[in-house]
């Protein structure tokens, strides 16, 4: 089944980009790899036929980058690994 | 109606692929938005308009048009926003060695 | 065992993505990434979740003109639930840097060992 | 002449950009080459998610997601090159 | 409006919270009144269902009139309309109490309090009458972020134990709801009773174990069951007294519930992994009691060893849960309707003493009975309900949970239940030490002789003496309380 | 502490395999016999569009058949709005020990102004476009759209926090916090004063097809329904903002 193979990519990069994401010693970057995670996310709903939830995802995904980005600003980017 | 749709398609889609190895292969961070701000817009643009051909005239072609507008909008100003920011926050550019 | 592999593979991938969660809590010591592997674990119930609907022949479910029978969509109830599941980790994730924010200002410290340190003070 | 098979044709391919794009997004070396692979990901998806709909046969449904991609990508260039305003650093 | 009753228990204190912060911007007086008015019309109702639940059977009340399992159903049995009366009343009277720890605040604070607060009481009581296992859920988020909201409001160190309360907490509830998950999987229902019957076939499925450590590792994270209680100590300590009595009296006992109403009413006690599973919970539960309650002793900070207390109480309840028989059930039920109310007093009587001398260590009781007398009355209730000593409550749940072992012939249970007790009289004693023998420095007795004021202000000083009162009620009232409620609880419907 | 942090890894390896070797148990993905398909969903997608007239079945579940779920959503996002709000607001003062506090690194904070001429220029046509959108999310959402209340109210605070963001905290186009959660309450209390008209008019809480209007039951359902998405979309647009307001605020100089 080709739309399994698909999926299992897609959270196969989920998996890739979120461990990227805890592992990066810089938090802009780590929230930048969460914000690629969240794109895979979405396409992994959208693959899984929800539409709904993928959009909702969309713009989560957004508002969290947002409200991360903004609070790091007043925080150390750096990160202990 | 579809030889149209199929050029369009095929010529976004090659920009498309020359975005992708500009942004892998060029040396530094403004030559990589250069691949990327305008070959991506312009191949992300032709593909879509592509698309909408293919699909014809009805709301969600006007949908799909309303993309184009935005990419060729919100790409370039996000290339213009991400440059400067770089550029201010003291990254240099790339230039080859010994000039 | 073939078919084990192919029918129960992604409900391990996404068991794993979840765990990630527990584990990035637990030895990661920068506050922040605690908040991400948080995160990455809510976004794993969901998926499992997804998964769980999941339907050969089904199509995306919202109506069809013509086309109706249960066996023609995907459950809609689990992408309910998860719709819910969704605004929950937004809430938590705003309160949460909420948090952060007030213990930075305070301590302005996120790491864990030297927020400690800071606190015994 | 388009058909199934050619969208798929390209959604793969697409896929495999996407894929390389990740390349540059994990690597850096700074954060604005992440940031720029980012956005590739970002404007790709659209198209994927396009491509999606015209495959499940329900663009309608798609065109939206990807509509809200294209402000996505926008605002998180745009917060995070505000991030940048005044502070000045480009490694931590 | 009367068929609408079970509704009202939960929608009344949530509309109230809702127009909050707007009705504070106008008046904070205002947003009192209807504080108080929605948590008493709570309280009403609950008794109200109670009632119907105990005369004429469980209630069942369908959401938009849909039947489950497709709509959402609320479900007053006696077991869910006891729990929430307990929760209603004991919002009522913390809400009392709380007044006079914001009037000096502005209205903002003023109205994110109480929205706070209402929306942690509609949140445990929609938790304790749903029959929807993901509604329950939805409930217990929020709860969890109310709670989180209040307790991080009480300052910098308050903040840092709340993050962490809010990591752990996610991770229960993250747990729980991959437990609702597995169970969704294999049965395709969310709602309590159509699981019952569906599961019955299953139990002996791996999937059916794995949710069931699933939600058991969930709740009990968030009840604070023993290996799982890290994040409770700080929170209790440097949470706000305003919010701290309810947060600690009720929101770990209402877990506490869910768990019991898993486990005898929808898995059945007797089933397939069940036994094995309750089995660990109990040697778990019987290791934490004994533990929680040495670290209790070592603890300085008042609010602390209450804390400390918590966890080993929480403790009792997994072990009459992990007993599985009718007085393990019975000794459970009523040992968490005991360790809410006196958790609730000692916690209100901790508040009283910071309010009156802004102290929390214990060695500044010193002399405490003479200064506060009614106070430490009902403190002395409540730790003698604690240690359990006859007349007061806590003694009759021991005296089920005993008698629930005995049956069960785990001695060493028995043995547990005593060596605690004999611990809680230890660090109890310290404080009765102070506040009633040791004479106070001559310095501050003189400051304290001069002062011609009342004790508390009244707001403050009647709940504290309602719930001293209720210790003994319960306790004196144990037998009509266990012959008509409890017995009617228990699954099967008692003897 | 070694033996803590080998003891923590341990017990996350062994939940690990234990949740793989549970997995065994599920019924497999993509089965369309599997108990979760068969049993309770059939009737949300045969009954749906006749019960409730929604073309989309997870509106339908979503704001009908279980709506009560939906309230408690919108509730965990106003909490979750007052929980940020109220500690940002009044930790310091909470702290009894009154130390100075440390500031965070001195520069320009979010909530200035952000002055390029570009972005200045484009976002005055992005905002129009995005707010329209979002408008055009919740109207659609019913038709057979994916979309509702929850995105149009995402979409609309996005598009107030682009203007924050470049017009800085003095923009024409802004709510400020405070006003933002008595806004959120407001959006929640629509949705649940619904569930007390129906309350008023005899029915059970959120029974929309009790309305006393000369309708079908199909369009008394979907009038409910649009009556609580407006109520959704107001609650979570106001809530983004306001945690939103009070992350970005400008840093108090004590």
């Amino acid at each position: 089944m080709p739309g399994a193979f698909f999926l299992g990519f897609l959270v196969f990069l989920m998996a890739v980009t979120g461990l990227s994401a805890l592992f990066a010693r810089d938090l802009l970057a780590s929230i930048i790899m969460f914000s690629a995670f969240s794109y895979f996310a979405v396409l992994t709903y959208l693959t899984m036929g929800a539409p709904d939830v993928a959009f909702t995802e969309a713009v989560v995904g957004v508002v969290s980058t947002t409200f991360f980005i903004v609070a790091l600003r007043r925080m150390k980017r750096g990160s202990s690994k | 109606m579809t030889i149209v749709a199929l050029v369009l398609l095929f010529s976004g889609f090659f920009f498309i692929v020359v975005a992708a190895l500009g942004v892998i292969r060029f040396p530094d961070f403004y030559t990589r938005l250069h691949a990327a701000g305008k070959g991506d817009t312009l191949g992300i643009a032709l593909f879509v308009l592509g698309l909408a051909v293919y699909n014809g005239f009805n709301f969600v072609s006007l949908k799909l048009l309303l993309i184009v507008l935005f990419v060729f909008l919100a790409n370039p100003i996000g290339g213009h926003v991400l440059s400067r920011a770089a550029f201010r926050s003291g990254l240099k550019p790339w230039t080859k060695k010994g000039e | 065992m073939r078919e084990l592999f192919t029918e129960h593979l992604i409900y391990w991938l996404i068991l794993f993505l979840f765990m990630l969660g527990p584990y990035g809590m637990i030895f990661k010591k920068n506050l922040v990434k605690k908040l991400m592997s948080m995160n990455i674990m809510q976004v794993a119930v969901i998926l499992f979740f997804l998964a769980l609907g999941q339907k050969t022949g089904g199509t995306i479910p919202i109506n069809l003109p013509g086309l109706i029978g249960a066996e023609h969509y995907i459950n809609p109830l689990p992408h309910t639930l998860m719709l819910t599941a969704i605004v929950v980790s937004l809430a938590t994730l705003g309160v949460s840097l909420g948090l952060l924010l007030t213990v930075q200002k305070r301590y302005g410290t996120l790491e864990e060992d030297e927020l400690l340190r800071r606190m015994n003070q | 002449m388009i058909t199934d098979k050619l969208l798929l044709t390209f959604l793969i391919a697409l896929i495999v950009i996407i894929f390389l794009m990740l390349f540059r997004v994990l690597k850096g070396p700074t954060v604005f080459d992440r940031l720029n692979g980012l956005g590739v990901i970002g404007t790709d998806t659209i198209v994927v998610l396009i491509l999606l709909g015209f495959l499940e046969k329900r663009v309608n449904m798609y065109v939206d997601i990807a509509i809200s991609y294209g402000i996505l990508g926008f605002i998180s260039l745009v917060v995070i090159a505000k991030y940048f305003e005044g502070k000045g650093d480009v490694k931590p | 409006m009367k068929e609408q009753l079970p509704a009202l228990i939960v929608i009344v204190p949530l509309l109230i919270a809702l127009l909050s912060p707007l009705v504070a911007y106008f008046s904070t007086r205002l947003l009192r009144g209807l504080g108080l008015t929605a948590a008493a019309v709570s309280f009403v109702s609950a008794v109200g269902a109670l009632g119907h639940a105990l005369t004429k059977g469980p209630w069942h009340y369908y959401f938009g009139n849909w039947a489950p399992p497709w709509g959402i159903e609320y479900v007053i049995d006696p077991l869910s309309g006891l729990m929430a009366v307990l929760v209603s009343f004991l919002s009522l009277v913390v809400l009392i109490y709380t007044d006079s720890f914001l009037r000096e605040e502005g209205w903002l604070k003023q109205g994110i309090h109480y929205a706070l607060y209402l929306l942690l009481t509609a949140g445990l009581l929609g938790m304790t009458v749903t029959g929807d296992v993901f509604n329950l859920y939805v409930f217990l988020e929020i709860s969890s972020l109310s709670a989180y909201g209040l307790i991080a409001s009480g300052g910098y160190k308050a903040t840092v134990s709340a993050f962490r309360y809010v990591l752990v907490g996610t991770v229960g509830a993250s747990f729980y709801l991959l437990g609702v998950g597995y169970l969704y999987a294999i049965t395709g229902s969310l709602n309590m009773a159509d699981l019952t019957v569906r599961l019955q076939p299953l139990l002996d499925s791996q999937a059916v174990l794995i949710a069931m450590v699933l939600i058991l590792v969930g709740m009990g994270i968030k009840m604070a069951l023993f290996p799982l209680h890290g994040w409770l100590p700080d929170a209790y300590t440097y949470s706000p007294p305003a919010a701290i009595p309810f947060i600690a009296g009720v929101m770990t006992k209402v877990m506490a519930y869910v768990l019991l109403r898993y486990f005898f009413f929808i898995f059945g006690v007797l089933n397939g992994f069940v036994p094995l599973v309750l089995e660990v919970v109990g040697w778990i539960a019987a290791l934490g009691i004994i533990l929680a309650s040495v670290m209790a002793i070592a603890q300085s900070d008042f609010r602390r060893m209450l804390a400390f207390s918590s966890v080993a109480q929480v403790g009792y309840i997994g072990l009459g849960l992990s007993l599985g028989n009718m007085f393990g059930f019975i000794g459970a039920v009523f040992h968490i309707i005991n360790h809410a109310i006196m958790k609730c007093c000692l916690f209100l009587v901790a508040g009283g003493v910071k309010w009156k001398t802004g102290e929390h260590l214990i060695e500044k009781y010193a002399e405490m009975s003479r200064r506060m007398p009614l106070t430490m009355g009902a403190f002395l209730l409540g730790a003698f309900s604690m240690v359990g000593i006859p007349p007061t409550a806590g003694f009759f749940s021991k005296w089920y949970l005993i008698l629930g072992a005995i049956e069960k012939d785990l001695w060493i249970y028995v043995v547990v239940i005593i060596l605690s007790s004999l611990l809680n009289a230890i660090y109890f004693f310290r404080v009765i030490e102070q506040a009633y023998l040791k004479k106070a420095p001559v310095a501050e007795r003189e400051k304290f002789v001069e002062d011609k004021k009342p004790e508390l202000p009244a707001t403050m000083l009647v709940p504290i003496v309602v719930l001293g009162a209720c210790i003994l009620v319960v306790g004196i009232l144990n037998e009509p309380l266990v012959s008509n409620i409890l017995l009617m609880a228990f699954p099967g419907g008692g003897l | 502490m070694k033996f803590v942090r080998a003891g923590a890894l341990l017990v996350v390896v062994v939940m690990t395999v234990v949740l793989f070797i549970g997995a065994g148990a599920l019924p497999a993905i993509y089965n369309p016999q599997s108990p979760a398909s068969t049993h309770v969903s059939d009737r949300y997608i045969e009954k749906s569009v006749e019960e409730t007239g929604s073309l989309n079945f997870v509106t339908a579940v979503l704001a009908d058949y279980r709506g009560y779920d939906t309230l408690g959503e919108t509730t965990v996002i106003f909490t979750a709005g007052l929980a940020a709000v109220v500690l940002l607001r009044s930790a310091q003062k909470a702290d009894s020990r009154g130390k100075k506090v440390p500031l965070a690194k001195a520069g320009k904070g979010m909530s200035e102004r952000f002055g390029t001429i570009v972005l200045n220029t484009a976002a005055r046509f992005v905002i129009p476009f995005v707010t329209l959108y979002g408008v055009y999310v919740l109207v659609g959402g019913g038709e057979g759209n994916p979309g509702g209340g929850f995105q149009s109210g995402a979409v609309l605070a996005i598009a107030i926090i682009i203007s924050r963001l470049v017009y800085g905290e003095g923009a024409a186009f802004n709510i400020s916090g405070d006003l933002a959660l008595i806004l959120a309450g407001i959006g929640t209390f629509i949705y649940a004063f619904v569930g007390v008209l129906t309350l008023l008019w005899g029915g059970n809480f959120l029974e929309y097809g009790i309305a006393p209007f000369l309708m079908s039951a199909a369009e008394k359902h979907s009038l409910g329904i649009s009556g609580i998405e407006i109520g959704v979309t107001l609650c979570v647009m106001a809530t983004i903002i306001a945690i939103f307001d009070a992350l970005a605020r400008k840093e108090e100089v004590s």
